[in-house]
């Protein structure tokens, strides 16, 4: 890394060599691998189309996770099944490794629903919005998985603007005090919208760990090898009963924050081409390459579902209908509510009135 | 039937909860060995263990935000604010994930959160300690609101409540905490339904003259004032639901007394009251005599407790709201 | 004359305010180099400098917090939350210390903090960037609440909450901002009180049937429904002030009118309007014609955009109301 | 310290020996000894009293800094004139040293005031109740110094129950954040009402500074001489734009967590007879004795000055009148309030009502 204060753990070079790690090291199949490579290029291919329809009116808005793929794909891949993802607006490439169809991510920015998904289904939470509270959320959930005597581990998502949070201090806090089975994975993408990471103290955000009493550790977010080899680390940790961990993957937002953001008010482009050399996708691909497990036929074959992917988006996207007006009322409450039920008769009965005017 | 204050009450329907079902939880600051400040929690720990009550870190957001996710866990979290006043650190948690988790997920997450907030003055406490922040909760869709009124509403209530499978924000009027009062221990919440509907409000004194809406700690109050009233007949409505109202019991009283007082010790201006006389000077347009009346605390930070007796409603407010409606 | 969307005139109005006095410092996320998410802090970090326009961590209760402090040590302190949804998080902050200290401390410590919250619907955004809270803070004793309709009322009210040595909440209707309208750039806000006092409500358009009541995003809906309202006369009062409200000007329309609408976004169930109802129907009790109707968002949390449309109040919605007041 | 893990600066044993410290010490003339023995004495005196008022019904309320003199007295007495103290509720020994009147002090729990003095008279805050939050004020103060160009520093306290609030870890990130000059003083008094300060996690609570990027330093904060070492140099630190330190005194406290509480239901009696063989007042009594700084003259003296305090402050007390019924509408704004003027109105006429009806 450029900077002299980080001191990520990295199993492949920017170049795409393969290096040792004296704490930390993984051993994947080749299809394994080649999984991880596809993982990767679908979800930016979502991220692509996305951004695409924003632009198209298609989409309300669309927060992309560019540049962020092998921290995403990396950790999520290291999950066991029966583990549970607390993701935010950005973690596309989480929920894409949690199984969550890609339509299903996009119903939020659609706007015909909050959520989009069945969390239990794919023990996957839905994209949390307000910063931090997620985190909390994981907390509890790992809480409830220690009361349960499972195995299970909670894995929440945030970012490096979210470490100045009450909420996801607390969430330290708790996870300590209870020694709660959480991995916290802080993707460092050295923006808060328009806020440089290093506005929150001249420190490494991965340090904030050991003053709450658990490990933090630095990784090479644009690594998915490293990532994924932290991941397990942390999670076998939970799993074990030795609490939490905080890792902190060094990575970088190469896009917009979301479709209205205008970075260049506050980045110099200089910036994204030193990231762009360090780019997830070009690594893997250049390991694999040189190695031989994937060949130009497999990268082609993969650009090829990536397109078929896109165009089932873009179909997908404009045939997703809104919700009857009156579907605002269902699931406020789980149980007869007198109030709701009066005011849901109120709306249809004056959504009636137009239709008796009309016919 | 037992003689019990309404903290014993509410003891003992906790432990009927928990006996109930295995995934209640108590979560809360001191609530453990020394069994809240209270004293509401007493014995439970002991009898339960620490992992159905839960000693929690001194951070409110913190308690909710947990609950929230051992919520998705399966867990049915009760959980307590130690005063009123330390309820706002956790307003976040509240209002944007508790009260609208269960409606984002379109159904498919249930938040059955209860969180009991010992709330109100009366008891001669510093700053934050005797705060009446219902409205806030009333006002915020996805969330219930109950409150007893006295150890029999409370022994029952809390059971609905965490049975509920929806978030009830649970406030229990700490000034009648030490009330007495019988209790049916042999009831249980399966079969409340019938007797006794939480969201149902309650003609806890029948009159003719004049309706007075009250709930929580008002209850007694009010209660003491038809007692003493002796020209004019007080109906006494105690509310005990917040959020949503049964308007179906206040409309049917008002619609034979055509005057209704409401009394709340939360400030006037954009308290539950203000619900009420709007819903009301609705749906009784033509039967009210007089307007709705509001007897309620001031707009004004909670006083220094040497003077809260003049900021709470007491009994010859109430008489001389009702004496003003009979003017009319 | 110049004119203006609403952006540009609170931006224009944050700057005069700056320029008057150097005790008025800017806090919020992003509102330094990138201008705010708004733009409506657009330039003024780069002309005042680092030290006035300061950009904060991703913590609101750390900005309302270090605010308090900053008021201690005799600054003006003008917060932007990033977005309604997100102002939860400061809520201990706003209600415990913002609110009380000056009355905590019998008035030896001021709190002159104006805190600027984008709010409402209509833009088509995702959760939490829709939402109407302003009852919440309406209902918090100690805090003022205003908020502006149009770039004129903007530009002159943002200098007047700065200036207030209360503590203000200043809704800004993000719907709105991109309305232009003229705005009068040489009034400041030292003159303004007899040119336009923000405590008091403005009625933007006289009518004889019936009053209709409303502020921030609604005003213009309102008036929208007034100009095609053809067989009632619809008078339009934008209230400006939520707290407290000018009960003189809206009382004295409704004694005209004999009728009362009141119209906003925020959830029916305890909004603002309930308050109105519950005062009006106090005060104009012989006069009323009708009962006050209002015309609000659902008691649902706020829905997913594509739906919006059918939770916020539109022109047809209070046309609806204002026929219904007259059928009575 | 009797814990292992604990590793604070002490410059005086319990016993009373003056011992040396590498990197802190002090050296105080003889009458600055004799003034903070004098300090803590009276400030017990005052807790004394104050506990026993509570007992006959006079004060709502009190919560005891019994044990914590010298955390107290030694930490404020390490500030400058024009620094600015933001305390909780059971800093008796720094509003003291304030300058705040004793009677003063027990305005709030008396029930006739929320505040009880003027902040900026003392410059010393209200005895804050929620909390966490006064630290956050104090950051904030602390900016508004470094954006005055001067050289003041704010000095926050707080308990150890306090660092799991997210208010305080935020004012870690400002503080971090913007430099601030405040220095962090957390007395960890082992207790949280009923919850012992380990249940935080398995590390010491002045540990937590080094993941904000500042400095924390554990101290014996039964120790005044160490304290007000340990806390000029922080001070020092903050006042040459060097930012925050947090200063963890561990300490004890010796009484209930307020007179409303029952310690025997959560606590052993040994913890307290352990602490009590570290009492911070008889500490320095040992060393001024044994070194001839003060005799049993003086110590008589100090005790009679006591006497006498407490009989004024039992005289004052039980002079003190409730305000005004109407009291309740000043100062709730600043300027003129349409409701306000409204209801103060409403209330007077209500209440002559009743003198009319006597009279
Ligand atoms: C409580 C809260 N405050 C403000 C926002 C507005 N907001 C959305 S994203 C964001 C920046 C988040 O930065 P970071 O945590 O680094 O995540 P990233 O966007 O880089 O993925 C902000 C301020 C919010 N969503 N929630
Ligand atoms: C936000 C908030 N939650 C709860 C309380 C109730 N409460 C008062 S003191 C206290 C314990 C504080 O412990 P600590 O921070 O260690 O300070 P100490 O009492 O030991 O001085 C609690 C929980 C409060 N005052 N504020
Ligand atoms: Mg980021
Ligand atoms: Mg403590």
């Amino acid at each position: 890394m450029a900077d002299e204060r980080v001191s990520a753990v990295q199993l492949l070079t920017p170049e795409g060599q393969r290096v040792a790690h004296p704490e930390y090291d993984i051993n994947l199949t080749d299809a394994e691998l080649r999984g991880l490579y596809r993982d990767m290029v679908l979800v930016r291919r979502i991220d692509t189309e996305a951004t695409a329809l924003q632009r198209q009116g298609e989409l309300g808005l669309w927060a992309p996770c560019l540049g962020q793929e092998a921290a995403q794909v990396g950790s999520a891949r290291a999950m066991a099944p029966n583990d549970f993802a607390f993701p935010t607006f950005r973690e596309h490439g989480v929920t894409w490794c949690r199984g969550v169809a890609a339509l299903d991510m996009l119903a939020i920015l659609r706007g015909i629903s909050n959520g989009g998904w069945d969390p239990s289904l794919h023990r996957c939470g839905p994209y949390s919005i307000v910063i931090g509270a997620q985190v909390l959320h994981g907390v509890g959930y790992a809480m409830g998985v220690q009361f349960d005597g499972a195995e299970d581990v909670a894995v929440t998502y945030f970012g490096d603007g979210a470490m100045a949070q009450g909420d996801v201090n607390e969430a330290f806090v708790f996870a300590a005090s209870f020694s709660a089975p959480v991995v916290f994975f802080c993707q460092n993408n050295q923006w808060a919208i328009s806020q440089p990471s290093d506005r929150q103290g001249n420190i490494q955000l991965y340090e904030r760990a050991n003053g709450f009493g658990f490990p933090g550790v630095q990784v090479d977010g644009n690594d998915v090898l490293a990532v994924l080899a932290v991941t397990k680390v942390a999670l076998e940790r939970a799993r074990s009963g030795n609490g939490p961990t905080l890792i902190e993957a060094y990575t970088y937002r190469m896009g917009a924050h979301t479709t209205s953001d205008d970075p260049t008010r506050y980045r110099l482009a200089g910036e994204l081409e030193t990231w762009r050399l360090r780019d997830p996708i070009e690594r893997l691909k250049a390991y694999l390459a040189r190695q031989g497990i994937a060949d130009r036929s497999y990268f082609d074959q993969i650009e090829q579902e990536g397109e078929k992917l896109a165009e089932q988006i873009r179909d997908g996207v404009r045939a997703m209908v809104p919700p009857k007006p009156e579907s605002m009322f269902d699931d406020v409450y789980s149980e007869p509510h007198a109030r709701i039920d009066e005011q849901r008769a109120e709306m249809l009965e004056y959504l009636a009135s137009f239709e008796d005017a009309g016919g | 039937m037992t003689n019990l204050t309404m903290v014993k009450a509410i003891n003992a329907g906790l432990r009927k909860a928990m006996e109930r079902d295995p995934k209640v939880l108590l979560f809360g600051e001191d609530i453990g060995r020394l069994g809240g400040v209270f004293r509401v929690t007493d014995g439970l720990q002991k009898d339960f263990g620490e992992h159905r009550v839960l000693d929690a870190p001194l951070a409110e957001s913190g308690i909710v935000g947990t609950a929230v996710g051992l919520a998705m866990r399966g867990y049915r979290p009760v959980l307590e604010i130690q005063f009123d006043g330390f309820v706002y650190p956790g307003f976040d948690q509240i209002v944007s994930q508790v009260a609208k988790f269960h409606r984002r997920m379109d159904g498919a997450v249930a938040m059955p959160i209860t969180i009991r907030i010992p709330y109100g003055g009366g008891i001669g406490a510093v700053e934050h300690h005797s705060e009446s922040p219902e409205a806030y909760f009333a006002h915020t869709a996805g969330l219930r609101v109950l409150t007893p009124s006295d150890p029999q509403s409370a022994y029952l209530t809390i059971q609905q409540a965490i049975t509920c499978n929806d978030p009830v924000i649970y406030f229990e009027p700490k000034r009648r905490y030490w009330d007495k009062g019988e209790v049916d221990e042999s009831q249980s919440a399966l079969d409340l339904g019938a007797v006794a509907d939480p969201w149902r409000a309650r003609i806890v004194k029948a009159g003719s003259d004049v309706t007075v809406a009250c709930y929580g700690p008002m209850v007694r109050t009010c209660l003491e004032a038809a007692a003493v009233a002796t020209d004019i007949s007080l109906e006494v409505v105690d509310l005990q639901a917040l959020a949503p109202i049964d308007y179906e019991t206040l409309v049917a009283s008002v619609q034979r007394t055509s005057r209704l007082v409401v009394v709340h010790e939360a400030a006037l201006s954009g308290g539950v009251g203000a619900e009420i006389a709007a819903r009301i000077g609705e749906k009784c347009f033509y039967e009210l005599e007089a307007p709705v009346t509001r007897v309620a605390g001031f707009d004004v930070p909670y006083p220094a407790s040497r003077i809260e007796e003049h900021f709470l409603p007491d009994l010859n407010r109430v008489l001389d709201a009702a004496e003003r409606v009979m003017g009319y």
